[in-house]
């Protein structure tokens, strides 16, 4: 029983760190069309802000928010003085950004130093027969449903969303109907940023904060993204709960090493099965 | 999109005397280094030439196939490591050697067999090939246990085999090269290899290899079967860039999952922008430039490496999309109509920003125009047609 | 039309984009030797029929025949290879490498090394090419680049041409020229004109066929066709009239 | 001419302490002589540069120490620095500039057994000499190779005989980082669990940036040990000892460790995280001596930064110094001359952790050994001290006075 619920956590963890550091890739990549190779990097900085907030003794949820509107906010300057110059060039925004992410790691190292910083979770852990399962990890299995649910609803209910989802469709008629593209993008790439922000920040009290956090988890990122096919959150969601599954599983009867290369052979495999993603035949939702 | 008209030379002319005595002026430079250069520099050259290996594959692949792999890293490694295991257990140097392309190949040809058959878009290929060459890192750094040993050899995960051997005479097998005959067989096999790699580009396989880049829609519908091309150019680039890991190789002497990572996936891509992806010397070009450059950075203590060469890539992409070599090609036209010039690039960004999503058709233009001014770029070319 | 001999036919011919119907079922005969047309208001379905004609997307159900083959499920290179071939909408050039090399790549495989240089020089002659041979395409004007592609298709000595809006962006001396040229390589080719411009459809052609809505709404001679009532209809009703 | 270029660019960059400014040699009367090279590879940059920053620093200290005091055999020390961006190509690149192009006498440097592995062949190939300051898994027999740090035996014996015998730690997960230090260590950990009468359970290896534990966690808690030893390195596993405590706790379970503290973990965890974890050091800042004492003042002067500074920071001063004594017992800085006077096993100073003497037969250095125990300060309480810890593991298999040519790393079988 308790390994039934134990294995159940883990899947559950595993489902939420991949939801949580591809959401953003979703809206980013899976809607934008931008390759962005510094998202493990806007992660990172996440983290750092939220770091940061609390050492400064703010409490832990404010400075995740704070986490997730500086890294927003950070995500629109680098559209304004990056991306908007390479719309529609994939290859040159790929390349790019990877400038940015290799800068962002020296820049960060440079001002805070190669350390890992902390952020104490300081929830406990509720005793399941012998195991015991920390709090903040059902915490981060929350938010992650809790953000998928807004994002999606968002995407779905609001007339943002409709503008957004418009826009990325045909960016011409949504111009020729008054709409201010330019701004679109903008907020569009900062809402995207500030979601990968927030599970930076989110992340941190579990592994910590440090400069090449981001490097670990980008290709995650963009398989999750690329596997789940042409539309962003659906597919994000059932690729993420496809390699959450494989990941939990195949970590906890063998290694940590074993589950993540399972996860990226498989979502070789995958690619050449259905080369259009999960969603690729589908062709209503978001 | 590539903008092939700033190269210096058609590619898929035949070369012109004088690029034959550049050639041969580049030969005998590095026949004579040994003799006016300290040990040192020797030294570093040797270890330039396997990575400028790797960086000439990359070269010929993107800047005139069109096919952005990150894979390249993986059939280096995999060169590296193929020499490294073949030649510790058999003690045959050269064989090995041929084993490492070989094997460099065959990585390339299983990999570029599933994503090309699998037409799987441009973009897809580059995230396939990099989470590929994750995957070998990964495997790679997970095999520290004394259980994973292929013959002899243990493959010793994380630190990587340091008694990579060093190559032998290869008539004399009992002989093994000094410090300066390991220059000359680097040398001269990276003057083969560019020297290869630019007569292939006026036969028909290169022309065709261009034709994908330009258009591969086109090319299918003129009757070729452009999957068995892009194969190929694959499969040859993977197996330059095993070569090229084999040197390496014995070249630090070293065969470590470095190879295959992230970093390295980075480095291969500098070189290559910043040496000038349309043409085959300026990769080359790029990796003395970049190595160089940053072997003199660690030594200054002036703080991250990363940061400049993130720095440095960023601005490459937004502002000298061709690389350096082209770029000083065209320096003196760009004197003698500087004030054009000026205007021109002062109205690049406003052009840009106007340009409608997802068509850059303008600055394509405006970029053609500027290469107008260069001459050669339109060039007259002396091809006979009978 | 029956005694002729039929080189290309499609039965039953499909193509859904998700819930769409973009070809709705069309069953084309084209007998050798013609020159036909096909109009239709836009998304009327013709480019998505040329596109499945070559390959370039896969039909969702129907058939194929070319020249006694079926070519439903064949590689665009294959189809290329029994002998259509395609001018699409937008120039399909190579656009960073010169006239000539752009040539060289489609007849060099056509007609092996040597005779391809005699064939690039006819073309280039045809096409009064020659003075531009050695220019890099994307630096030429739109109607130029049209003619480099007419050129490139017609080296692959194809027994089907399919050309999809040939005269867009031409002044009416290049599209009188276009309308020359096509009926040369008709002497000894099989084409197939897709086109807006009425003025260029009557220069050209014998038999019309009228695409609506992914069917075929009429086929027929030009004349009878001008007359159609339910093909002025569809015409007036969408967008005004040619 | 590159000597100020050098120094204008150190001191630009703040981080790295002034070695050998003008002012010292100067000062010193040292500035017309020949200078006596050393180089230094560390990693200044770079994922596991957190080893290596107090390290440089703390070499510099006693560059510059040695210049104030005279120099060497009456000749000013000039050190070059080397980053080696924890990436072993460098290592290999560097080591072979420094030998090279720099002609340096000696190179201090290495922290992972990887980068040590890559640069012993380049060493032996020059015919240079390598000063390897980093606890270590032992077994290197190699005499242009000299390892001023702990070694398993030394290290590991005294801790596992205190958690498993006098703790009661009979039952023990050991946990690893996926290298060749994380393997052998592991091997040595096995071996003295079962020394004590216990039952080694489960070896987990992790690669360096493995972040998320919760999997194995899981299997630890599943397994029921009584102790849970790690060999855990680098930032990315920081994250094992926050998710252990939130899972399991050390109220539950004692946790102890080969390698905790040297990366200055205990200052980046919260005081609960890093309360009661148990450890074997050669040198803690805590230390109730006046050596120690005074070592952390003087770093503290002289760099400015007044945090703490640990075993590998101390290291830095330690290898300089063993070397500086070699070279002034060999009368002569060459590598060849200095490895004839370490051979002759009388090369011994007085340092800030205790006496260390450079053992001839195995260019091991014999050191104390002290068992710690992490504190809600986030400091460590000193519970036991072992004087005098000959390097026994490696003296087993390594004999360089008989067998001069050896270059092997042996490893324990078990």
């Amino acid at each position: 029983m308790d390994q039934v619920a134990n294995y159940l956590f883990q899947i559950g963890f595993s489902f939420s760190i991949f939801i949580l550091i591809s959401l953003g890739l979703a809206v980013i990549f899976g809607m934008m069309r931008v390759i962005n190779l510094a998202q493990g990097e806007f992660l990172m900085l996440g983290a750092y802000f939220c770091t940061i907030c609390n050492q400064a003794g703010i409490a832990l949820w404010l400075s995740i928010i704070f986490a997730a509107l500086a890294v927003g906010l950070f995500g629109m300057i680098v559209e304004r003085l990056l991306i908007q110059w390479l719309y529609g060039r994939v290859i040159d925004t790929l390349l790019a950004t990877w400038g940015l992410s290799l800068f962002l790691v020296g820049g960060v190292t440079t001002i805070f130093g190669p350390q890992t910083e902390s952020v104490a979770a300081p929830l406990g852990n509720v005793p399941v027969g012998d195991f015991g399962i920390p709090v903040y990890g059902l915490v981060l299995i929350a938010v992650a449903f809790v953000l998928l649910a807004a994002v999606y609803a968002f995407w779905r209910y609001t007339p943002y969303g409709l503008i957004v989802r418009g826009t990325m469709q045909n960016p011409k008629i949504s111009a020729a109907l008054g709409i201010n593209r330019s701004l679109v993008y903008m907020l569009t790439f900062g809402f995207g940023s500030a979601l990968t922000g927030l599970a930076g920040a989110v992340l941190t009290p579990i592994v910590g904060t440090y400069p090449t956090l981001g490097i670990a988890y980008i290709a995650k990122a963009f398989i999750t993204v690329i596997s789940g096919g042409h539309l962003p959150l659906l597919g994000t969601i059932s690729a993420a709960s496809l390699f959450g599954t494989i990941d939990g599983v195949v970590a906890t009867i063998s290694t940590s090493v074993a589950g993540e290369m399972t996860v990226l052979f498989v979502a070789i495999v995958l690619l050449r099965l259905l080369p259009l993603g999960i969603t690729g035949r589908l062709n209503r939702g978001v | 999109m590539a903008y092939r008209v700033f190269a210096m030379q058609q590619p898929s002319q035949r070369p012109r005397w004088w690029w034959w005595l550049f050639v041969a002026a580049l030969a005998a430079f590095f026949i004579t280094m040994p003799l006016h250069l300290e040990l040192f520099v020797i030294l570093e050259m040797s270890r330039f030439f396997g990575l400028a290996m790797l960086a000439l594959s990359m070269g010929f692949l993107w800047g005139f196939g069109g096919v952005l792999s990150f894979g390249q890293t993986a059939f280096f490694g995999l060169g590296g490591y193929g020499y490294t295991v073949l030649a510790l257990n058999t003690g045959a140097t050269t064989g090995s050697v041929f084993f490492a392309i070989a094997f460099g190949m065959a990585g390339a040809a299983v990999l570029g067999y599933f994503m090309i058959y699998g037409r799987i878009s441009e973009i897809y290929l580059s995230v396939t090939t990099l989470v590929f060459t994750l995957i070998l890192e990964k495997g790679v750094r997970a095999t520290s246990g004394d259980q994973y040993v292929i013959g002899t050899v243990r493959l010793n995960g994380q630190n990587g085999i340091p008694t990579v051997p060093q190559l032998k005479v290869p008539w004399n097998p009992s002989v093994e090269l000094d410090i300066n005959g390991f220059f000359y067989v680097g040398a001269t096999l990276l003057v083969l290899v560019y020297l290869g790699l630019r007569l292939l580009l006026t036969t028909q396989f290169g022309r065709v290899i261009v034709g994908l880049r330009e258009n591969e829609r086109r090319t299918e519908l003129l009757g070729y079967d452009t999957r068995r091309y892009k194969l190929g150019a694959f499969v040859l680039a993977g197996g330059v860039a095993g070569l090229g890991g084999a040197f390496y190789a014995m070249s630090i002497p070293l065969a470590h999952p470095e190879m295959f990572s992230l970093g390295r996936a980075a480095d291969v891509i500098m070189w290559v922008l910043v040496g000038g992806k349309s043409t085959l010397i300026g990769p080359i070009a790029g990796v003395f430039a970049i190595e160089h450059f940053k072997g003199w950075l660690g030594t200054q203590g002036v703080g991250q490496v990363t940061l400049v060469l993130g720095a440095v890539l960023i601005v490459f992409v937004l502002v000298f999309q061709q690389g350096l070599l082209p770029t000083v090609g065209m320096l003196p036209e760009v004197w003698r109509d500087r004030r054009q010039v000026w205007r021109r690039i002062l109205a690049l960004p406003r052009t840009v920003a106007a340009v409608d999503w997802g068509v850059d058709e303008l600055a394509l233009l405006l970029v053609r125009r500027l290469a107008r001014l260069i001459p050669g770029s339109a060039s007259r070319s002396g091809r006979g047609r009978t | 039309m029956s005694e002729r001999e039929i080189i290309l036919e499609t039965r039953a011919l499909e193509k859904r984009f998700g819930g769409v119907r973009a070809i709705a079922g069309v069953d084309f005969r084209l007998a050798r030797g013609e020159l036909r047309c096909l109009i239709g208001p836009n998304g009327a379905g013709k480019s998505t029929f040329f596109k499945m004609l070559t390959a370039q997307l896969r039909p969702s159900a129907g058939q194929i025949v070319f020249d006694g083959h079926d070519i439903t499920r064949a590689q665009a290179h294959r189809i290329s290879r029994h002998g259509i071939g395609i001018k699409n909408q937008v120039p399909d050039v190579y656009d960073g490498i010169t006239v000539h090399e752009n040539l060289w790549l489609a007849a060099r495989y056509r007609h092996g090394p040597r005779a391809a240089q005699a064939k690039i020089d006819e073309i280039l002659s045809r096409l009064e090419l020659v003075a531009i041979a050695d220019t890099i395409v994307g630096e030429l004007a739109h109607g130029q680049r049209q003619w480099v592609e007419f050129g490139m298709v017609t080296v692959l000595e194809p027994q089907v041409i399919l050309l999809d809006e040939p005269t867009a962006g031409m002044t009416i001396e290049e599209t009188n020229r276009t309308a020359a040229l096509i009926k040369e390589v008709n002497q000894t080719t099989t084409i197939v004109v897709v086109e807006h411009d009425m003025q260029f459809i009557r220069q050209i052609a014998r038999t019309v066929t009228v695409f609506h809505q992914g069917k075929i709404l009429a086929e027929d001679t030009m004349e009878n066709i001008q007359r159609n009532q339910t093909v002025r209809d569809v015409y007036l009703g969408k967008s005004g009239g040619a | 001419m590159r000597l100020n270029r050098r120094q204008f660019f150190r001191a630009a960059s703040g981080a790295l302490a002034f070695a050998s400014l003008p002012h010292v040699l100067k000062r010193a009367g040292l500035a017309a002589e020949e200078p006596i090279r050393v180089g230094n590879i560390l990693d200044k940059t770079g994922i596991l540069n957190i080893y290596s920053l107090k390290q440089i620093q703390a070499g510099a200290m006693a560059v510059d120490e040695i210049n104030a005091a005279g120099g060497l055999l009456g000749r000013p020390v000039e050190l070059s620095f080397y980053d080696s961006q924890s990436d072993g190509q460098f290592n290999s690149q560097y080591a072979t500039e420094a030998l090279v192009k720099d002609k340096v006498q000696v190179i201090h440097g290495g922290i992972t057994s990887s980068s040590r592995e890559v640069m012993r062949p380049i060493v032996n190939r020059f015919k240079g000499l390598l000063f390897y300051n980093s606890l270590y898994e032992g077994g290197v027999c190699d005499r242009r190779h000299v390892s001023t740090g702990m070694v398993p035996a030394q290290q590991l014996e005294p801790l596992f005989e205190y958690v498993v015998k006098e703790l009661g730690g009979k039952r023990g997960y050991i946990l690893a980082a996926d290298y060749n230090y994380g393997h052998i260590t592991s091997k040595w950990m096995q071996k003295f669990i079962r020394d004590n009468g216990g039952e080694d359970l489960a070896v987990e290896f992790f690669p360096l940036d493995v972040t998320n534990f919760q999997p194995a966690i899981s299997r630890i808690q599943a397994a029921k040990p009584d102790v849970v030893f790690s060999a855990l390195v680098g930032g990315a596993h920081i994250a094992f000892y926050r998710q252990f405590e939130a899972s399991i706790g050390k109220a539950k379970m004692m946790l102890a460790s080969g390698a905790y503290g040297v990366g200055l973990e205990h200052t980046q965890l919260s005081p609960e995280e890093g309360n009661d974890i148990i450890i074997a050091t050669s040198f803690v800042d805590d230390l109730p001596t006046p050596e120690a004492a005074d070592f952390v003042k003087r770093f503290h002067a002289y760099t400015g930064d007044t945090g703490y500074v640990g075993e590998y920071g101390e290291y830095g001063e330690r290898g300089i110094t063993i070397w500086a004594e070699a070279v002034r017992q060999a009368g002569d800085a060459s590598p060849d001359a200095v490895i004839e006077a370490l051979s002759r096993g009388k090369v011994s100073v007085a340092g800030a952790g205790g006496q260390y003497t450079v053992d001839g037969q195995t260019n091991h250095t014999t050191m104390d050994i002290h068992i710690v125990r992490g504190n809600m300060k986030r400091r460590f309480d000193v519970i036991r001290s072992f004087k005098q810890r000959p390097p026994l593991d490696t003296q087993l298999v390594c004999d360089l006075h008989a067998n001069p040519d050896d270059k092997t790393q042996y490893e324990v079988d078990i």
